[in-house]
């Protein structure tokens, strides 16, 4: 077997070093109930070339979004990824290592880690950052964790606009760990009542912008009203691009900002593995879950890296600790670091700038089409219409026609009745003739 | 050669990306509600080739399994396949979203469906959740089902059983949860004992938390008897599969009475760490357990497949909500796919015996030498040995690890697991030729002799010859420096450029 | 501009320090005449976005040999060449090094070279082997320099079998240096009359087997015949992975060995970059061209390696040097040297014993196809058909039909009328679909 | 670390490639005229993971211009963008065989076309010969174009001429033709003296054969008035055109009277240099040398692209035979058309600016310590000093260069081009920010002071800190070994394991 490079004579060589006549004398540990005589009903090993010719197959099944015009989003976004990134990123050193424990011989990783801390605070217009989390959403579930170790309270409000798989990952950890959660249904248009709801038992207020629908919300009130109440300001984004042309979560007062960086150095791979950004205050930095790389001295005197506050962290803590976390989306992080190191402020501004143009051209374009209705009034990449009867018909027939247009509203929030609603993206990617394609198959779909 | 921060390198101004026919776009009318963006976040930039060698170099001061044996016990550092790698970016897996119709992505939901078959039949249980993002929340994931399923049955038990020798991540989990956690210590051989476990159940043990084979590298031999004790409490038996690369194809999970066990994609199945993550953690589940897995999960149907995202459409079940945004590391999925294609029934069998013997050659090469705190006992996937041989050196386990870094390799576990004292734990995996590893015993004997001979110079103040020598951890915590910030402004000196 | 560091004040900063106020007077060189004011009329600056379009708009236009039922041979190959070739060819210090003239800092390739070296003389059977060389058709012309070097003589003898286009490369240095070249018509089926063109004033005779038509060749009588004139055998093949399986040249009494690396690790890339093999007797080394690594130790008695016997070469000996040449193909014998470290000893043999019974199947289910008959008695994995009718059209048909069936020889010998045969390759990467669909298209054409 | 050899460590019975469903197809009868293999060659196999590793760690040992400043003179070390990388492992560039059918190929002729294109408005001239491998092979083809024109005109001319700075090559190529070689002196100030050309020329002379910018890093400021010397004799203007970096987008060599001149993708147009290769050379051709130019070409059409394989399908013209099979180092064209159009006309010419400015600031800021050979007057792309800064000081300029390598760079280009002595050639290309200026240059300028103030020790025995030291290249000519070879079989020694 090509992975495997002990010979049958090393095996026997080694069973007489170690004073054994068979492999099973090694796992005689094993109760014998357990021992399993025949091997597992599947396939036996294949040749490199088999096993590519069935994934190619299988992934042959599916649309990739490059081959389409395309236009989903919803939490997840399509840009381009330069080729440096995925090179980078597949270097052995930086792909097949493990946690820096040991920082002598890790400052690759440690270093990027600190780096992509930086600029994680920088992007939310926060102070400190930790080196990631699984995702977004998991991320926001530990921000309200961590709101509760803070504010010692333990119920949080939740914007209905909050994309609903991050808010079903609050919820359940909230049902699960035995805290309250006051969730605001959806409101497409308009504002919800998120303002009515904070009280002085409340932990923190959980609210995103852009929103699911793509609408940009000003945070200032938000934060003022919690603030006044001793609760905390969680802002969550879901497009990480936005924070180059839209005010960043900071300045507009939140205390904790996390997020999801998929768009920054990372593909869609149908959901995971992404980057979970995670950001606080200076003074918050202790209630912090993940790991947090630090910059410390050597032996000698020189600057180094290493991990650091871990005492907050399962391993050492055990039960007591911040999170039971213990990794973080290292390689994905790596990603993210180098496409904003190659972006720099003034790319980051461009990027941003182009993908709002792409998003207004189409969203003009598409409020022209007869019968669809533009929803959002101020939005960054993402906007939501209204189309006469079942957007998820239209979706599947755009789909029929090669267009891939964007999620039904039915799909996040089957309960509430938007059945008429398709949230729509438009990035840097999409060409005037992915546009003009859009129009045109909606059209014939409505037509 | 020394390599500066990005932060000071870079600059705000440059970019190493063009936008060509695009840039004029950035100049439309905004519909951004006012909500501009006022202070500039500092981004240091810098165009490709600067990039490029930043990265490098950087990558330069690792260690990786490419680049030699990564002893690490409890983290099953193995080879990755670069078919992996290829096979995750087809564009039909890496290019492809979460919420594209379901039409568009019948190749998608059949990779996912293809691994949740091949971890059902290597396990022997009957339902996985795939969804959850790593270990942890994996075992946060089996917990939750565990909580959900007695809620079902109107039953609010209070406390988690966790031996001593447990990964942090069972107790952190189980106090996420709301549990208290109740230690259990270990018998004199490593082991769990039975009665030590039947002691502490009553009707306010949830669940047990057990590490099979366990973190001292040896298979609980009570294990059926325990989860007969623990099912007969009416708790659920909760294993962290961290070490299911021991066993892989010759001992199912299902058959020892587990009721739900989290899975390393990138332990057994060999997704790359990269230096942290993304790891992948699915959780397989009894039947007891299985009409509580989370959301999403996919069906097949006469159609083709299809996924249930929300509780509505799966009106039998009774999911206990949704541990992520999505469908699961979809990208670690395919990666181990590729390995468990490649290795087949097998194939897989015998990279656990592999690791198994190579660990055990390890521990017959250097018993002598060093000690082995349970006796000579064959271990499973990897050796624990402890500090006993170390005593009166000088030398500490943590000096002794130190001074592997100057012989070439990444040091091994340390200090772990907690029930033996300067722990040194070492799991070779399946990986290493017979060479390497008579290299790496050599190089273990000559330090476990330096020490004993009080060559105390080569340990004390290792490692000498890595990018960084010992680093001040204690000063990184107490003055905490987590991001980059501008120097002080200091008085403008006279211009004095580098070429004069 | 992404690639180009210099910021606009960086360039001013270095006018200044130069001490000339602007970029055009360090041109002052060069004559005003000559200066062009305009740019060159080419469109400007592209971003990656923009460039992967266009370029991959251009590749779009191309059948890709993976995506169909391929059998097209003649002098390159589809093999499958395993994903971790590709990876460790991409590696930095293996990509973007130079020629390792500074051996201190360049042992990774040095090594390399020497391991290369040790498997190319192995393979053929020979003592020792260069560093490569550009391609296989460049290689024999270059053995053909160095037997006219060894011998002093300046008559080559071609086997009428040798691919055309080594022929002709042949050819083109003979008549451009003065030399002579006696080349025989090619013959499909039987031998040709190599053996009574050899005479005293023989310099070498040039043999290919495989040879173009697939045929095997026994060189034993030819190298026996070229000895007793005091002429070199020059033994060719384009296909490496048969030396797997057929009987070596070396053995069978070559002076030099030439021939195509492509096979083993390198795809088909529309004919390049590709690898030329070199091998021959030690005592001939120093009038071998090409680049050489060599064993031996540095200051510290350690061993190393270094470039050796350059005072063959151009840089050192200018108009005297045994060639022109001063680059090899690094890269490509990197990608040899791993796949064949991959492969071993046993995995060749492997390799190549499918190959062949992959053709042996496919030959025998065309030479059922009515109307066609299989002219080749011995080969590798390649052999030729005669079709009713011109070859051109059916090979058209074919790929009409989405089969690309193989060479009509008419391509390759358009003065020869053979019209009516089709040199025809399978491999590894073929499967018994494919066949089937060849069959069935073949059939169809032919119907 | 030391890695052994692959024929030390690898195993002829261990393969790291599995065959599968395949395996049992080898045993199919063999259809071989009885020539089956009689002795296997010996091969070392490696499993997949031992070969990974051995491949990365032989890698480790290499300096790279990802890894740091190259600045080679003469060999336009410059960036290698990994778009050029990916764009040419797009399967419809990668996977095409260079015999298919025209009709399901016509994306790559396109590109081919397309990089004739371009090569030909660049550099001004007509026609272009895109099939040479490599610079060397692409003098050969020029100066065999320039030999079928004097055939074509009934002459037999002897002679080429050659400067004395002149890369090896260009007399090596001439000679090939059977042409003697008369060198030209070079003038005080590092040009070719129009009149030491007048004065070689006669109508025995078939071309002259010049380097523009020459290897002083100087443009040939006479070079009109030579190649209308040339001309005017009956000869042609042969242009090396190794330096094509410093004038791309500025100087067209087709204005300048040039007759043929190759083109080193892998240099002005970023192909990477993999440790010596592929190159890539295509020729440009002058109208008068154009009807010779070699098979094969692209033509274009009303029905797309074709292939002219064949003298009989162009009448018209009157090739001089083939340079190589197929069509040439597409995989190079890929890369080099992705260069261009990246760049496009305008960074094109930033590029040649940038380089010409990055050099000419390294001269002026190491002017005052190094020594420059002609003056103090503007170089183009690359820098040359002598060693006269040296004298005296019992440091060469091989122990000078090969100190460099202990400060973390690669020496420049020694001892080249001949016409100065000691030279040390300096090229940056554009690829280096100024900071990466500014520390090179602090560099240098630190070790020309150690050199001056006679710190010899830091010279003598450098490089100290490299994978190997000065390696013994006396001894590797004088008894060369090329190959490795079995060790002698030695007395059966007790078996002593690693282990043990």
């Amino acid at each position: 077997m090509r992975y495997l490079p002990l010979s049958d004579a090393d095996r026997e060589a080694m069973l007489a070093r170690i004073g054994v006549p068979g492999i099973d004398e090694l796992f005689a540990g094993v109760p014998r109930a357990a021992w399993r005589a025949e091997l597992p009903d599947l396939p036996l090993a294949r040749s490199e070339m088999e096993v590519e010719r069935l994934l190619s197959r299988m992934a042959a099944r599916n649309v990739a979004a490059g081959s389409v015009p395309f236009f989903v989003g919803a939490g997840a976004y399509r840009h381009h990824v330069p080729a440096s990134v995925d090179h980078l990123i597949q270097r052995s050193e930086f792909l097949t290592s493990y946690t820096p424990y040991q920082p002598e011989i890790s400052q690759g990783t440690l270093q990027v880690l600190f780096e992509f801390q930086t600029q994680v605070a920088e992007l939310t217009g926060m102070e400190v950052a930790n080196a990631s989390m699984y995702d977004g959403s998991t991320g926001t579930g530990e921000a309200v964790l961590m709101a509760h170790r803070i504010t010692r309270r333990e119920k949080a409000v939740l914007a209905g606009n909050l994309h609903p798989h991050y808010r079903a990952v609050v919820e359940n950890l909230a049902h699960m760990g035995g805290h309250e959660v006051v969730a605001l249904p959806p409101v497409p248009v308009g504002e919800d009542d998120v303002l009515a709801l904070i009280d002085d038992d409340t932990s923190c207020v959980v609210v995103q912008s852009p929103d699911v629908f793509g609408n940009l919300v000003d945070l200032k009130p938000i934060a003022e009203k919690a603030h006044g109440h001793g609760a905390l300001l969680i802002a969550v984004f879901t497009e990480a691009v936005s924070l180059g042309l839209v005010e960043s979560p900071g300045a507009m007062g939140a205390d904790i900002v996390v997020g999801e960086g998929q768009s920054i150095g990372n593909g869609l791979n149908f959901g995971g593995p992404y980057v979970g950004l995670f950001a606080t205050r200076a003074k918050f930095v202790r209630q912090m879950p993940g790991r947090l790389a630090g910059e410390t001295v050597d032996a000698e005197g020189r600057r180094g890296f290493v991990l650091t506050l871990s005492t907050r962290e399962q391993h050492i803590r055990r039960e007591k600790a911040t999170s039971n976390i213990c990794t973080n989306s290292g390689l994905c992080a790596l990603a993210f670091t180098i496409h904003l190191t190659l972006l720099g402020t003034a790319g980051l501004r461009t990027l941003a700038r182009i993908n709002h143009a792409s998003s207004v051209k189409l969203a003009k374009a598409l409020g022209e089409v007869p019968g669809v209705e533009l929803l959002t009034h101020a939005w960054f990449n993402e906007f939501t219409i209204r189309v006469p009867g079942s957007a998820h018909a239209v979706v599947e027939d755009l789909a029929a026609k090669g267009v891939l247009g964007g999620v039904p509203a039915s799909r996040l929030f089957p309960e509430n009745g938007h059945d008429d609603l398709i949230v729509v993206a438009s990035t840097e990617v999409n060409t005037d003739e992915d546009r003009a394609a859009y129009v045109a198959a909606l059209k014939e779909v409505l037509g | 050669i020394e390599e500066a921060l990005s932060y000071e390198t870079g600059r705000a101004d440059v970019s190493g990306i063009d936008f060509g026919d695009l840039d004029g776009e950035a100049d439309i009318e905004l519909h951004l509600g006012g909500l501009e963006r006022t202070e500039a976040p500092h981004l240091p930039g810098m165009t490709e080739p600067e990039t490029i060698r930043h990265y490098v170099r950087l990558s330069q001061k690792n260690y990786a399994i490419d680049t030699g044996l990564y002893p690490l016990g409890s983290c099953t550092m193995k080879h990755n396949p670069r078919l992996n790698e290829k096979m995750a970016r087809l564009p039909g897996f890496g290019d492809v979203h979460p919420l594209q119709p379901v039409s568009t992505v019948q190749g998608a939901l059949e990779l996912i469906d293809f691994v949740a078959t091949w971890l059902k039949e290597l396990t022997g249980m009957p339902a996985v959740a795939m969804s959850p993002k790593a270990g942890a929340h994996g075992e946060l994931c089996g917990m939750m089902a565990i909580k959900a399923a007695l809620e079902a049955r109107g039953e609010a038990r209070s406390l988690v059983l966790v031996p001593e020798s447990a990964h942090g991540t069972n107790p952190a989990t189980a106090a996420l949860l709301g549990y208290k956690v109740a230690s259990i210590p270990a018998r004199e051989d490593g082991t769990v004992d039975v009665a030590a476990v039947k002691e502490k159940l009553s009707d306010e043990v949830a669940a047990i938390m057990l590490t099979n084979p366990n973190t001292c590298g040896l298979f609980e031999r009570d294990i059926i008897e325990i989860a007969e004790a623990v099912h007969e409490a009416g708790a659920y038996f909760y294993c962290d599969g961290a070490n299911l690369n021991a066993i892989l194809g010759r001992v199912r999970p299902g058959d020892l009475g587990v009721d739900a066990m989290h899975i390393n994609l990138h332990k057994t199945f060999s997704t790359p760490h990269g230096g942290g993550g993304p790891g992948a953690g699915p959780v397989v589940l009894s039947e007891a357990l299985a009409p509580f897995a989370p959301l999403p999960w996919v069906v097949s149907g006469p159609d083709g497949f299809d996924l249930v995202e929300h509780a509505g459409q799966a009106p039998d079940d009774r999911p206990f909500g949704r541990m992520t945004a999505f469908h699961g590391q979809m990208g670690m999925f395919v990666r181990a796919a590729s390995w468990m294609l490649s290795h087949g029934a097998d194939g897989m069998r015998q990279a656990a015996e592999d690791a198994v013997l190579s660990a055990n050659y390890i521990r017959a090469a250097l018993q002598d030498v060093m000690s082995l705190p349970f006796g000579d006992q064959p271990c499973m996937h990897e050796v624990l040995f402890d500090d006993t041989f170390l005593e009166g050196t000088g030398v500490s386990t943590l000096d002794f690890a130190k001074a592997m870094i100057d012989e070439g390799y990444h040091p091994m576990t340390m200090y772990f697991p907690l029930v033996v004292h300067g722990a040194m734990l070492i799991e070779p995996t399946e990986s290493e030729s017979k060479a390497s590893l008579d290299l790496f015993i050599a190089t273990l004997r000559d330090l476990a002799m330096a020490a004993g001979r009080g060559d105390t110079d080569r340990f004390a103040g290792a490692p000498w010859y890595s990018p960084r020598r010992r680093l001040d951890e204690t000063r990184a915590a107490r003055q905490p420096v987590l991001r980059w910030t501008p120097p002080p402004p200091t008085e403008p000196e006279p211009r004095r450029d580098a070429a004069e």
